[in-house]
């Protein structure tokens, strides 16, 4: 690489440009705030994976013999809990998004940095309040609150979890807002939406539904905070109350949250494709187009969670066809990034490893929802391990393999060195092993019948749920590995330079790590996204 | 930057102060009205003249005070866009609680 | 600047589409019980002092004007004005909490609050044409409704303090003025609100059945 | 081996084997595009590899293709969508006729009761080769009634009912699941459905102790609780004369009108001003929390059993006395 002579002196970026708790603590870069976040969600990752520990333990054996059938429902329930609103909502947004979509856009920061940095004490703050309940007894109503259980039923600590939901419900707003608002207003000169990357696109998309989806659970877990305490009835099945509300209510934001959660893996995914294929993304505009599309019907297909509830056979028919609707821009992403690799030169760096990962086992969780949306057969299959399986294929196979692919690629950027290779390929290779070693016996369990949320199960189900624990404990060494490496990477690591994998797109004209201000002058873009045909081989120069 | 379409003389735009107080009584008219209405027996209309008038009314501050009608497009297209997702959710809930009497799964 | 007012601007809309939404579950579990114990909700609405209802609809429109105006004053770069007339916005501002706490008050006395004190008399206890705790429903919706839309007045009266402060401190300009007009979207919102929950909870229908 | 270490339920029930082709349709379909994506990456992978293809030839995209990979997936999503809905609605609809079973679910057991008076509790017998619609409430959370060697499941509401259907087609002992989680033994909420032969299932019946038939209990409490003052069956009393009502339409005082079905008995007498039929007043009183599911279960029994005077009661009369004989 040219400028990989760098001179000895390290010059400033926004990681040595102040130093002490305050700079971090009141920063509003969003390299740093991302950096919080960093922690934080790492924080809620492993707590997470310890009750997920917990949970396989416990299900080695049919009988209920580990933990007591309360401590196992709790365990369950604060798995869901601190995974779905505590890590994976926002991993790949305010961790990744927030670091990279300013540099993408060629900006200085976010449209709005102090409610940046307000969200991420917001979130600290709805943490806090899930924490102490789960430190001072826990919850355990899975973390779907289905009321009369959530509401009249249970003596756990739902308010205070529910409050801490609601409060880190606007964090994700906050960054949702920032990134709409920073995408449309921020963008460089030349920068038009045909030539933003698609994980400008795919966040974009998330972030509509954060803005436009988020308040309603906040609305609906209030409402069961409320009528805990103050007994107001709506959701009380002996006033009249209908229970069903409840459930419409929470999927109106819980089914698109599943597209805030995988709509900027995705992303990922489109940068990191691109970049080892050396080739301008297939189809470009129909990959974006897919995000916004997905975004907007995954509105409209929520109840397909109710098929069995008691709704409305009619209302069941028309969210069946709309669920189906959905399932085509997701298959438009898959294929468009198998052709992107067409006649490309690929390389097998770490970050294309689980790129291939993610799309492999996206597929299979996709196809399975495709399952979940026929009405017929999810008579069968819900509420089962089946729909633990598919869920986990999409949340854990494609968005924790995108956060991981998102973390390896952009990781000489953020810190500036690299982290080390075959330590990085072995843990895609277990991560990807172990997943499907964990997750794929449950298909097959859940089709035999076996429901979710069991603590005792019937012996005949026993050999597969041992595999799919000694699946996890693979899984657990794959997720531990990079821990290490990344930490040890920060110190021994090789110096990155500004564009260690000779990318395309503004965040890599920048050096690594990057100026407090990101550019020094601010960047004029006169070329197309994933313009790899005219930079073929060399570094692409700031401005113009 | 990419959109430089917006005029700043358009988005700074004073509105005179005789349309707000125009606007003002326009509303406080129409509060009297929707008042009034509701007395009359109109059997189901009288939800659909009071959502009417308070449609009427929101949209004059919508546009008005909150100055919309001077607003960029984006803007209102983003005000259009929330509210059909508020339509969906109404609609589709609805859509449930409407033919649950006639199909519910497991009936006849 | 007019960058940055767009943009601050632009950002408030994002936010007011959220408060869209979050009020829009209420108004869905409205619209979803209304439609199941209609009877229970006239009932229910005829407690309602439509008087009151009435003038707090008009004070709060008031309040929008002397905001809107207050807006205007900071567009045209008149600090004094701008000042009185927000002054004048958390006056009205207070008057709508007041009479909104004198109503609270009467359902109070009359345990007309969700919960184990509810209670509920129908025409004729003999024979209750609607079940009270239908109505008991309507009350909590009617007592969250208003609750939530009261606490973003009482947050909308704090901001516009806030404006005060800073205003006579000169923090305004016409060239910088976007904290006056966003906050004054903020309040518009706020009325919008009010504009619909008023016909929905206390005018549902004056039939005696 | 494949004895203790099943990887597919059993096939017990009329319509697992509906259940069963649609969900093998699913697997052939999911599985060719699964390994085709694999494939297609693991060629591109080693085909383009760097080392092999240094010089990447750029393209754009392809409409055609595009299209093709929109259109396909479409069509047959269609497909997924026709028949799993012919299913569910097959799934969704009790056919006529069927014997019914009331169930109560609480936290955590399963309560039945049977049309002849027969109850248990965590165990359902019923005979092979009939229909059998269960008839289902809560008395307290959701729980969701799942047998999976029938290929059926439906959630047990509070506040109303819900049913499901089945018609077993082979004798045995199947597992009985909540499967809505319900609190803290929600995984033990779990029973048996035993599958008789007709004569086995006459002779458990004649066993099993009956109380009287469920239709003749229900026509008890409606007298003890004094129904029968208003709704008179000889002339017009203040309330409807409830004969011949079920099944049938009613036309309310709003002008409505309403399938007359368990739901609607259920809710006329837990909340009678709801729907008031036509020409009378709403003046009946409220038997919501005096009343218990069971009780319940017993009296809209009973009203059922007024609409269907010839076959219903006869076998009623007969399976209680061959019951009260033993």
């Amino acid at each position: 690489m040219a400028t990989a002579v760098q001179p000895v002196v390290e010059r400033e970026n926004y990681l040595n440009s102040n130093y002490g708790i305050k700079s971090w603590l009141l920063t509003t870069d969003h390299k740093r705030i991302a950096l919080l976040y960093l922690m934080s969600i790492t924080a809620m990752f492993w707590l997470g994976g310890f009750f997920a520990m917990m949970i396989r333990l416990e299900l080695l054996t049919p009988a209920g013999d580990l933990l007591t059938s309360d401590t196992y429902n709790k365990m369950f329930t604060m798995h869901g809990i601190t995974m779905v609103f505590f890590f994976l909502i926002p991993s790949v947004p305010a961790v990744i998004g927030n670091f990279v979509i300013p540099l993408m856009v060629g900006a200085k920061d976010l449209a709005f940095p102090k409610l940046n940095l307000a969200s991420w004490y917001i979130y600290m703050v709805g943490a806090c309040l899930a924490l102490w309940g789960f430190l001072f007894g826990g919850v355990d109503t899975g973390w779907t609150f289905y009321t009369p259980f959530s509401t009249s039923y249970s003596n756990t600590h739902v308010v205070s979890v529910a409050v801490g939901i609601f409060v880190v419900g606007f964090s994700s707003i906050f960054t949702g807002l920032n990134f709409i608002v920073t995408i449309h207003r921020m963008r460089a000169p030349g920068l038009t939406w045909n030539r933003l990357p698609l994980f400008c696109w795919s966040n974009y998309a998330a972030s509509l539904i954060m803005v436009l989806g988020t308040p309603v659970i906040a609305i609906t877990l209030l409402l069961v905070a409320f009528e805990r305490l103050f007994h107001i009835g709506v959701f009380n099945p002996q006033l009249g109350g209908d229970p069903l509300l409840f459930q419409h209510l929470f999927w109106f934001y819980s089914h698109p949250a599943v597209y805030i959660m995988i709509l900027p893996g995705m992303g990922v995914i489109s940068e990191v494709v691109t970049c080892f294929s050396r080739k301008r993304a297939f189809g470009y505009e129909f990959v974006a187009l897919a995000s916004i599309a997905i975004a907007v019907l995954g509105f409209l297909v929520w109840a397909h969670h109710m098929f069995v509830a008691g709704i409305s056979m009619y209302a069941a028919l028309v969210f069946s066809l709309l669920s189906y609707f959905v399932a085509i821009p997701s298959a438009v992403k898959v294929f468009n990034w198998t052709a992107t690799m067409y006649k490309g030169s690929v390389r097998y760096e770490t970050p294309m490893l689980y790129a291939w990962g993610f799309i492999g086992l996206f597929t299979m969780g996709g196809l399975t929802g495709v399952f979940l949306a026929s009405l017929g057969v999810d008579v069968h299959v819900t509420d089962t391990y089946f729909v633990v399986a598919h869920f986990h294929y999409v949340m854990v196979g494609g968005m924790v393999l995108a956060y991981m692919a998102g973390l390896h690629f952009w990781w000489p950027k953020i810190t500036g060195k690299m982290y080390p290779e075959a330590p990085a390929k072995l843990s895609a290779l277990l991560v990807f092993v172990g997943f499907n070693l964990t997750f794929f016996p449950q298909f097959i369990l859940g089709y035999m019948g076996m429901p979710r949320r069991y603590h005792a199960y019937p012996p005949e189900f026993q050999v597969l749920n041992v595999l799919s624990s000694a699946g996890a404990s693979v899984l657990a060494v794959g997720y531990v590995l990079p821990m290490i490496y990344f930490l040890w990477s920060l110190r021994y690591g090789k110096p990155a330079g500004p564009n260690p994998w000779n990318a395309v797109g503004l965040e890599w004209m920048t050096p690594s790590p990057p100026p407090t201000y990101n550019f020094d002058e601010t960047p004029v873009v006169t070329w197309e996204a994933y313009d790899y045909e005219h930079q073929p081989q060399e570094e692409i120069t700031v401005g113009h | 930057m990419a959109q430089p379409q917006q005029h700043d003389d358009e988005y700074t735009h004073v509105v005179p102060a005789s349309l707000y107080i125009g606007i003002w009584a326009t509303l406080m008219v129409l509060t009297l009205t929707t008042v009034l209405a509701s007395f009359a027996e109109l059997g189901w209309a009288n939800i659909v003249v009071a959502l009417l008038i308070a449609t009427i009314k929101g949209t004059l501050v919508v546009l008005f005070f909150m100055h919309l009608r001077y607003s960029p497009k984006l803007t209102i297209a983003a005000v259009i866009a929330s509210v059909f997702f508020l339509f969906i959710m109404f609609s589709l809930t609805m859509t449930d609680y409407i033919s649950r009497a006639w199909s519910t799964y497991g009936g006849h | 600047m007019v960058q940055q007012r767009d943009t601050a601007t632009f950002g408030m809309w994002m936010f007011l589409l959220t408060e869209i939404m979050f009020f829009g579950g209420l108004f869905t579990s409205y619209l979803v019980y209304r439609h199941s114990y209609y009877t229970a909700f006239v009932e229910g609405s005829q407690k309602m002092n439509i008087l009151l209802g009435a003038v707090n609809t008009a004070v709060l429109i008031c309040s929008s004007l002397s905001m809107a105006m207050g807006v205007r004053a900071a567009q045209m770069g008149n600090k004094k004005l701008m000042v009185i007339l927000l002054l004048i916005t958390i006056v009205f501002g207070f008057g709508f909490l007041g009479i909104k706490g004198v109503e609270y008050h009467e359902h109070w006395e009359n345990h007309e609050f969700p919960g184990p004190n509810f209670h509920f008399e129908t025409g004729d206890p003999a024979h209750p044409a609607t079940d009270p705790m239908h109505t008991e429903i309507y009350f909590g919706l009617y007592w969250v409704m208003t609750g939530l839309h009261a606490l973003h007045m009482i947050i909308g009266i704090g901001l516009v303090t806030w404006l005060v402060l800073a205003g006579m401190r000169g923090a305004f300009s016409p060239v910088y003025y976007s904290p006056v007009e966003n906050v004054g979207l903020y309040w518009h919102f706020v009325d919008l609100v009010w504009i619909y929950l008023f016909p929905l909870l206390y005018l549902i229908s004056h039939k005696h059945s | 081996m494949w004895k203790n270490f099943p990887l597919f339920p059993e096939r017990a029930s009329a319509l697992a084997g509906q259940v069963d082709g649609l969900y093998f349709f699913l697997i052939a379909v999911s599985a060719f595009f699964t390994v085709l994506i694999f494939l297609t990456i693991f060629v591109f992978a080693v085909k383009y590899r760097r080392e092999n293809n240094p010089h990447p030839t750029q393209i754009e995209g392809s409409l055609p293709l595009e299209l093709t990979w929109t259109l396909i997936p479409l069509g047959i999503c269609m497909i997924f969508f026709a028949w799993g809905s012919l299913i569910y609605f097959q799934e969704g609809r009790s056919p006529k006729g069927a014997m019914e079973v009331y169930a109560v679910g609480k936290q955590w057991m399963w309560k039945f009761e049977h049309e002849t008076g027969q109850r248990e509790i965590n165990q359902l017998h019923v005979p092979i080769d009939r229909d059998v619609k269960m008839i289902m409430s809560s008395q307290d959370v959701i729980h969701s009634f799942f047998v999976p060697a029938f290929r059926i499941k439906a959630d047990v509401l509070p506040g109303r009912y819900t049913s499901t259907w089945f018609h077993p087609t082979k004798l045995g002992t199947y597992h009985l699941f909540c499967a809505e989680y319900c609190g803290t033994q929600h995984s033990g909420m779990i029973g048996e459905v035993v599958v008789m032969d007709p004569s086995a299932y006459q002779a458990w019946l004649v066993a099993g102790g009956s109380a009287g038939a469920l239709s003749e209990s229900g026509q008890q409490v409606f007298q003890q609780m004094g129904c029968a003052t208003c709704h008179r069956s000889d002339t017009q009393g203040r309330g409807p004369n409830l004969a011949g009502l079920f099944g049938k339409q009613v036309t309310l005082d709003d002008g409505r009108t309403v399938l007359a079905d368990e739901n609607y008995i259920r809710e006329s007498i837990l909340n009678p001003a709801a729907k008031v039929t036509a020409g009378f007043k709403p003046i009946m009183p409220t038997y919501q929390g005096q009343i218990s599911e069971e009780t319940l279960s017993e009296v809209v029994s009973y009203i059922k059993s007024l609409s269907q005077p010839q076959p219903n009661t006869r076998s009623t009369k007969e399976a209680a006395e061959t019951g009260n004989r033993e």
